[in-house]
């Protein structure tokens, strides 16, 4: 039991800690850290509906984070995976309305919803493979290519979404797709609450990705490549192959972000809704510890914290940013572990990881 | 290798004036469009040439800093707060204030530039994860304070919206000023004119004495430098800090230059543009003030496109979307990374938290 | 006569790093004017002893003399200060600073305001490289340098801070026999001038040549001291390893089969785009162990990538069994029955943070029975952990322990039985003996021999003569990208293997 | 604008910004009221994607709802959307309080609001430019739009008149946003009927994200500059902050500037010098206005127009021709009763 909890010794004191600088934050801004604490709390868990919202919170958060600690375990920062959920919800919503119209007809929702998520997959995959090929092909560092790819696509997305993509209804003036098809559209879990089959399906991806580094081959050689990529070329494993996969895969996940947001939430892919996603998944990475299951924990703990926000808000009036204040804190606790370990007289092991390598590696 | 890297940037931003000038012709006499487009292009890349510098200057001694983005939003922020409490508390002058704003703006970014340096340098933290930290912290803690200072009852300004202290003077060189063309060059305000001379100084420094020799080999074999008795992790630290002051004026840009006010978000990802115009550069200082001026260039562009695109052919119009002309930047950056036009090498230990020690 | 005031001196010197002792108590006295050789196996402690003297490490306990003075040597200044130089194992150049740059790195010399004086010093160092005869181009950038013009470099730098104490660890690993020669000249000129040398190297050959006195080390003590004129190279290898060694490999004559690997006429391009493998053309047999003996950096790095198929031929052709794989990727030659020996077993042999089971397997992770239909197989992977285990003698706490763990014998060890776990046709092994100590050398000269003997071609890749002596059927030297000799391992002699590998014209004939 | 001493606050009298000094601090915590009562009226304000400290239509909309809480003992509250799927909770959040009116701010919130508003029956949602189409009217939404093409076209005509070139620029922050595109296309026909031969230019920030295009002041600058190198003598910038850097560029400049939705003379202090007017749209009023009624039960449904105008010419009073001010006396009273129409769509055409 220990053993297992051990893991989690860390990142729960880090947010602990988090959490306590976050009141002198709130303090200082003439608000109560108390009725703060307990609006958010209450908007993240307080009744069937606040569950159900921090769950709709935390299914991107998953996914993403998912899509980052899979790049992780491969040698690989993506940084892009805000990109990649821009191009995912793009593409997902582009197939989700678009796809009955070049068929002529209406698709059964077994075929066109499943389809309509690919299609998302594809689109971040496909964004994401880019500078996964450009960095074992041509040793273009992945963060700042991913950085660079960011932009092009929030501008392609923005251009297509104004121009060929834009919802052609009479009185849309907004920069957003036609409404997908309803046999695109990811239904929801229960009725009267928004919590969908999404959430279900990034708790099953958290083990997919588990499964898939642990018990696969591909999984060995993804982290083969991702620890010694030079031992890793010597037995015989595929190194410029296995890096375009680990970024199709880690920007699949993203887009798939993307596409559960468009085809359980909006329905459409409008302009600018992803802001920020892309940072918070690193978050919620390394707060997971790149762990799959540690990524589900700490998606559901952001999600609850956006989702708290709300309530904390109506309560204090204390601006949103402050949740920016803490996540920051929490992520500098859990990437700066010797202040924790330090403060809470902890041992320091042996072993440190080392995520990424410099710019030229 | 540099001088092509240089000409090609030349050639570029050549080719970017030239379309303008081509385009506006009908309207505009050419001369007068190339001024307008210099001195946008100045006017644009002077934060891009002070982030850009904070990375050479931090990546030259071997730390990565993507955090660039969060140190001039912070000191644009810190900046604007103290040049406009000193305008609405005190009697100074607003010369005087804006003064007090810059020195904000900088001991600010330096404080950024220190969170990142124990970071990355004492704590050996991976250093894009401490530029990560960086970003969001300075997102979260702009934002948050902006409200509590500007907005809310029982700020610093008491809820009202403050006077502001007003944005630096120009400063017109003579004579050169009123040179047709290239007068803009000679009549800006004084960041801008700072970023020219911060490019040199830098460039001389690292390149002509003795700290530079040490910050680069720093940053190059930080083994080596630790055995002819070089303390590695202090020069390491003195070039983030060094580097973060420059970008701190690129922050002061923002608010006390440009515009005299802050907004939220306001450095809208130019520090991202920075690191990419560093790389760009190849880590110089002179390249990374031609990267950035060819970025500047491109929006400089694309705001003329715009403005002339009645001249622009129906099936060639989406060309003046900013969403367009926009991409030209980070296209570029990637292309230019996959070592196409001649090879960007980064100092050698960049992102190594190895400083020679244990 | 009195015993003069040793130049640098330390008594009771400890060094820990956890729970290993790397120098215990240790004494050791450095006369003025003299070179002193200290000599010792890998790991006997001789690196860790120098940093201390060098302030690159701080010892745990005991006393640093500098001419009869107690000194703390808190940094390398404090070092350089008390007129001490080293240079280290691993050069300490940057690479892209000129000689010049290089040299003055820390004590640089300025006019106002801290600008460089790069003149003046590059007249300083011409003067100074003509006095010793060490010819440097003061603004040429270092890495175009050759290793030998580096280590020249290396030199300069400590004299250029008027070293009077010279700490030179390895200098002459990676030189040639005429390069060493001439380093040699270099510290006889230097002690003529009363500078005083403490000299390590692993050749006793060399030891014999320059020193004036020896200093023994083993497992972090001093174990012995001699001179000279008092022992041989005999004597020397027993006092360094605590016991009579008998590097003779026991092993049949080969009897070679069919043509295993051909290379013809193979021409490599390092990272650089330098063609370092000319025109190379060669066979390997089946059960025959082709020796390929010549200094680091004449080309066998490239060349054993070229035929593992991590590097690309640039001309040339090489065939396996009568099949082309000029452009075969590592994973088809692993499956065609090439195993590897890599040349840094940490960079590119094991997965140091995983375990020793996972690395045991790497390369054949996704092959029955460690794999089936992509999903691995646990059960497998554990059982061939424990076979390997037993069959190599791998010492270490068990199968799911982290390569990290084990020390550098065992871990060639892992290396090893890795690649002799499969079907081998070819084993190609680089160095593979490479800092690891003697009785694990014999256990794996011994594994080599018997992969010939069950019929596997050998390419045996080392810079050491007497392994090349010892396990080689055939032997071919190399020098600067070409092979210059070829012989019967009956019919080959030391002095004039070592002819050849320094490029002695003579050599064309044995 | 370097020179003058900017002035203290309590030199800035009658200020609009000034006058949020006297609205009541927000209530302690621990005191939240009873809404549920019937003698306690609450009202919520729910932002687009962006603050209510956003010197824009978020933080206009807000100092009217204060208004509310002064002169009207409303308990307010609001809540910042940080992303568009939270509308509808957000929406929710107040309903479920028994908030009576919660005004929601800005286009984007249309379809979140109408669905709300069938969902909370008993709530009235003010739905700040929202435009109801005729026949979809809900009854408990009241939609507040404001004629932004009548002053457009008023200050394009004052742009007309005080052009010396001939040459008008305008730097808006992005026409996907219908209030600003008709701002725009309002200033364009009013430039086009009074001096047909004028070069009007037209630049949309556009860039990336609806929200950051606001939130560009040195965008607005640089171009506002570029505009004027090229000859541009009358500079119109509209669109939150971005317009601000516009007016901000104009003033260093010395070229005169012309505002948009609230009387900049007030919130950009630094443009004074240059400023002619302000195309305004009274947001704090008109939902102050619809608060009041809301509170005595006298507010309609469907679309509610609130006033638009152009605002005082302050220090550039002197520089205005009588005969300019008279025509635009003239023409804000024809647009008034209908005897000149823009012609101006309520929305974008598509392409
Ligand atoms: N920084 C360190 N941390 C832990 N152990 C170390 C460290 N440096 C050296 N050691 C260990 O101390 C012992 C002595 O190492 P040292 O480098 O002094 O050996 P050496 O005699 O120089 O060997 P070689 O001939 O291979 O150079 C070895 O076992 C080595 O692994
Ligand atoms: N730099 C280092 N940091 C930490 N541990 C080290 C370092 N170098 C060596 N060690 C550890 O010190 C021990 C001895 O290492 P070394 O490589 O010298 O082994 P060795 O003496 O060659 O071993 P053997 O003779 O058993 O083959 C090992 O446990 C190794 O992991
Ligand atoms: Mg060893
Ligand atoms: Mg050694």
């Amino acid at each position: 039991m220990t053993a297992l909890l051990r893991p989690l010794l860390v990142p729960v004191l880090a947010v602990f800690t988090a959490l306590v600088v976050g009141a002198g934050v709130i303090a200082a801004a003439g608000a109560s850290p108390w009725d703060a604490y307990t609006g958010l709390f209450q908007g993240a868990f307080g009744s069937a509906r606040a569950l159900s919202e921090t769950a709709v919170w935390a299914t991107p958060y998953i996914f993403a984070g998912l899509a980052v600690s899979l790049a992780f375990h491969a040698g690989l920062f993506n940084i892009g995976a805000e990109g990649q959920i821009a191009v995912g919800a793009l593409t997902a919503a582009l197939f989700g309305y678009g796809l009955p119209r070049w068929f002529g007809s209406d698709l059964p929702a077994l075929v066109h919803l499943p389809m309509t998520l690919l299609a998302g997959v594809m689109g971040g995959g496909l964004w994401g493979a880019l500078p996964g090929w450009l960095k074992a092909r041509t040793g273009a560092h992945e963060v700042i290519n991913t950085i660079m790819l960011n932009y092009i696509a929030i501008n392609m997305v923005s251009f297509l979404l104004n121009g060929a993509l834009k919802d052609p209804e009479p009185g849309n003036v907004i920069a957003r797709t036609p409404l997908i098809a309803a046999s695109a559209e990811l239904p929801t879990l229960l009725e009267r609450y928004r919590v969908h089959w999404g959430f279900v399906l990034a708790l099953v991806l958290a083990a997919g990705v588990a499964f898939l580094l642990r018990r696969t081959t591909l999984g060995f050689e993804l982290r083969a490549v991702g620890s010694n990529p030079d031992a890793a070329a010597a037995g015989g494993i595929p190194v410029v192959r296995t890096t375009v996969i680990a970024m199709a895969l880690s920007g699949g996940l993203a887009g798939l972000a993307g596409a559960v947001e468009v085809t359980a939430l909006n329905h459409r892919h409008e302009l600018g809704f992803s802001a920020g996603y892309g940072f918070d998944a690193i978050a919620v990475a390394l707060l997971g510890r790149t762990h799959p299951v540690g990524v589900v924990l700490s998606g559901l703990l952001l999600g609850a914290m956006r989702n708290g926000a709300t309530r904390m808000q109506f309560l204090t009036q204390i601006p949103v940013d402050v949740i920016s204040v803490i996540q920051a804190l929490i992520l500098l606790f859990v990437a700066a572990d010797v202040i924790v370990r330090k403060l809470y007289r902890l041992r320091t092991p042996g072993e440190r990881v080392a995520l990424t390598r410099g710019w030229g590696a | 290798m540099e001088r092509r890297r240089l000409l090609f940037i030349a050639a570029i931003i050549s080719v970017l004036v030239g379309v303008a000038a081509f385009v506006g012709s009908a309207r505009v006499p050419p001369l007068q469009i190339i001024a307008s487009m210099l001195s946008t292009t100045l006017a644009v890349a002077t934060p891009l040439t002070l982030g850009a510098l904070c990375g050479v200057w931090c990546e030259r001694a071997g730390v990565v800093n993507i955090g660039i983005e969060g140190t001039m939003l912070t000191s644009a922020f810190f900046g604007w707060t103290a040049a406009t409490a000193l305008a609405t508390f005190t009697a100074a002058p607003a010369g005087l204030c804006l003064l007090g704003g810059v020195g904000a703006a900088v001991v600010s970014a330096m404080l950024v530039g220190l969170l990142l340096s124990v970071l990355a340098v004492t704590f050996r933290v991976d250093q894009i994860i401490a530029g990560v930290v960086v970003d969001l912290f300075a997102v979260g803690v702009t934002g948050f304070l902006n409200r509590q200072m500007m907005f809310e009852h029982g700020g610093l300004f008491g809820g009202v919206a403050p006077q502001s202290a007003g944005v630096m003077p120009h400063v017109r060189i003579p004579l050169l000023a009123d040179l047709p063309v290239v007068g803009p060059i000679f009549d800006q305000q004084p960041i801008a004119f700072a970023g020219l001379l911060l490019v040199a100084l830098t460039h001389f420094v690292l390149f002509f004495t003795r700290f530079g020799l040490r910050v680069r080999a720093a940053g190059e074999h930080p083994r080596a430098a630790a055995t002819v008795g070089i303390d590695v992790r202090a020069v390491r630290h003195r070039s983030v800090l060094i580097g973060s002051a420059i970008a701190g004026l690129g922050g002061a840009y923002f608010t006390l230059e440009s515009v005299p006010s802050f907004e939220p978000l306001m450095t809208n990802g130019r520090g991202f543009i920075a690191l990419a115009a560093m790389i760009f550069g190849n880590w110089t200082p002179l390249g990374a003030l031609g990267a950035a001026l060819l970025f500047g260039s491109a929006q400089a562009l694309q705001i003329n496109l715009q403005f002339f695109r009645e001249a622009i052919p129906e099936s060639l119009s989406f060309l003046q979307q900013s969403s367009i002309v926009g991409l030209l930047p980070y296209v570029l950056t990637m292309v230019v990374l996959t070592g196409v036009v001649g090879r960007t090498t980064a100092p050698a230990a960049d992102g190594n938290p190895d400083d020679g020690r244990g | 006569m009195t015993t003069p005031t040793p130049a640098l001196a330390c008594t009771g010197l400890t060094k820990r790093y956890g729970a290993l002792v790397a120098n215990d108590a240790v004494d050791f006295e450095l006369l003025p004017g003299e070179i002193h050789v200290l000599l010792g196996e890998n790991g006997a402690g001789k690196s860790t002893l120098m940093n201390m003297l060098y302030g690159m490490s701080a010892p745990d306990a005991g006393e640093i003399r500098r001419e009869g003075w107690t000194v703390t040597l808190g940094t390398p200044t404090d070092a350089i200060a008390l007129g001490i130089g080293m240079v280290h194992q691993h050069f300490m150049l940057v690479p892209v600073f000129t000689v010049t740059e290089n040299v003055m790195l820390g004590a640089e010399v300025t006019r106002a305001g801290g600008v460089l004086e790069r003149r003046k010093v590059a007249d300083e160092l011409r003067a100074l490289s003509a006095r010793y005869g060490l010819e440097i181009d003061p603004d040429a950038r270092v890495d175009t340098l050759s290793v030998g013009q580096q280590q020249r470099v290396e030199i300069v730098k400590a004299l250029y801070r008027k070293a009077r104490v010279l700490i030179l660890d390895e200098p002459t690993a990676v030189l040639t026999p005429q390069e060493a020669d001439a380093l040699f000249g270099v510290m006889r000129d230097l002690r003529a001038e009363g500078v005083s040398i403490v000299f390590i190297t692993h050749k006793l050959r060399e030891v014999l040549a320059v020193a004036d006195r020896i200093t023994v080390m083993r497992g972090g003590r001093i174990v012995g001291a001699t001179t000279p004129s008092e022992t041989d190279e005999a004597g020397l290898a027993t006092l360094m390893v605590g016991r009579d060694v008998s590097l003779r490999v026991e092993k049949r004559v080969a009897a070679p089969g069919p043509d295993v690997l051909v290379l013809e006429n193979v021409c490599v391009e390092d990272h650089r785009g330098i063609e370092v493998v000319q025109d190379l053309s060669l066979r390997v047999r089946a059960g025959e162990i082709l020796g390929i003996a010549g200094v680091q950096g004449n080309g066998q790095t490239e060349l054993v990538e070229v035929v593992t198929g991590l590097r690309r031929a640039a001309r040339g052709r090489l065939t396996l069994l009568g099949d082309d794989v000029t452009r075969a990727t590592p994973g088809h030659l692993l499956d065609a029955g090439v195993a590897h020996v890599p040349e840094d077993r940490h960079r590119h042999a094991l997965i140091m943070g995983w375990s020793i089971a996972d690395n045991l397997v790497l390369g054949r992770h996704d092959r029955p029975p460690f794999a089936r239909f992509g999903l691995r197989r646990f059960a497998a992977v554990a059982e061939n952990a424990r076979r390997l285990f037993a069959a190599f003698d791998i010492r270490g706490s068990g199968p799911e322990a982290t390569c990290q763990s084990l020390s550098g014998g065992n871990q060639q060890k892992v290396v090893l039985a890795r690649a002799l776990s499969g079907t081998v046709r070819l084993l190609v092994a680089n160095q593979p003996t490479r800092g690891v100590d003697v009785g694990a050398i014999e256990q794996l000269h011994r594994e080599i021999v018997a992969a010939r003997d069950a019929g596997a071609a050998v390419l045996l890749v080392s810079a050491e003569l007497d392994e090349i002596l010892g396990l080689a059927d055939r032997i071919v030297v190399m020098y600067r990208g070409r092979v210059v000799s070829e012989v019967d391992a009956g019919a080959a002699t030391r002095p004039a293997l070592g002819l050849a590998m320094a490029g002695g014209v003579g050599a064309q004939g044995v | 604008s370097g020179g003058d001493r900017p002035a203290r606050p309590a030199a800035a009298p009658g200020s609009a910004a000034a006058s949020t000094t006297a609205a009541p601090a927000t209530p302690k915590p621990g005191e939240r009221p009873d809404c549920a009562q019937p003698e306690v009226f609450c009202v919520g304000v729910v932002t687009d994607v962006g603050k209510v400290d956003d010197k824009s239509f978020n933080e206009s909309t807000w100092r009217g709802v204060q208004r509310a809480q002064k002169e009207l003992g409303a308990h307010a509250q609001y809540i910042e959307t940080t992303d568009p799927k939270d509308y509808a909770k957000n929406i929710a959040t107040f309903a479920d309080e028994h908030y009576d009116a919660v005004v929601t701010v800005g286009f984007a919130l249309g379809e979140a609001t109408r669905a709300a508003a069938k969902q909370f029956p008993d709530v009235r949602m003010i739905a700040v430019d929202q435009f109801q189409a005729p026949g979809q009217e809900i009854p408990n939404v009241t939609a507040l739009i404001f004629p932004e093409d009548q002053a457009g076209y008023l200050v394009g005509a004052l742009a007309a008149m005080v052009s010396k070139a001939g040459k008008i620029g305008a730097v808006l922050a992005t026409d996907a946003i219908p209030p600003v595109w008709r701002f725009g296309e309002g200033f364009r026909a009013g430039v086009v009927a009074t001096n047909p031969k004028a070069e009007l230019n037209i630049i949309y920030h556009n860039d990336v994200g609806v929200d950051r295009t606001f939130t560009d002041p040195e965008w607005g600058k640089t171009t506002a500059h570029s505009m004027i190198d090229k000859g541009v003598d009358v500079i119109f910038g509209g669109g939150g902050k971005t317009g601000n850097g516009a007016l901000l560029g104009a003033a260093e400049k010395d070229v005169p500037a012309i505002g948009v939705d609230t009387d900049q003379y007030f919130t950009v202090p630094e443009a004074r010098k240059v400023l002619l007017s302000s195309a305004m749209k009274r947001l704090d009023d008109g939902v102050f206005d619809l608060l009041k009624a809301s509170k005595d039960g006298s507010i309609k449904s469907g679309n509610v127009l609130g006033k638009a105008g152009y605002a005082p010419f302050h220090d550039m009073e002197a520089k205005v021709a009588p005969d300019v001010k008279a025509k635009m006396d003239a023409l804000a009273k024809s647009l008034e009763d209908g005897t000149v129409k823009t012609g101006v769509a309520p929305v974008k055409p598509n392409p």
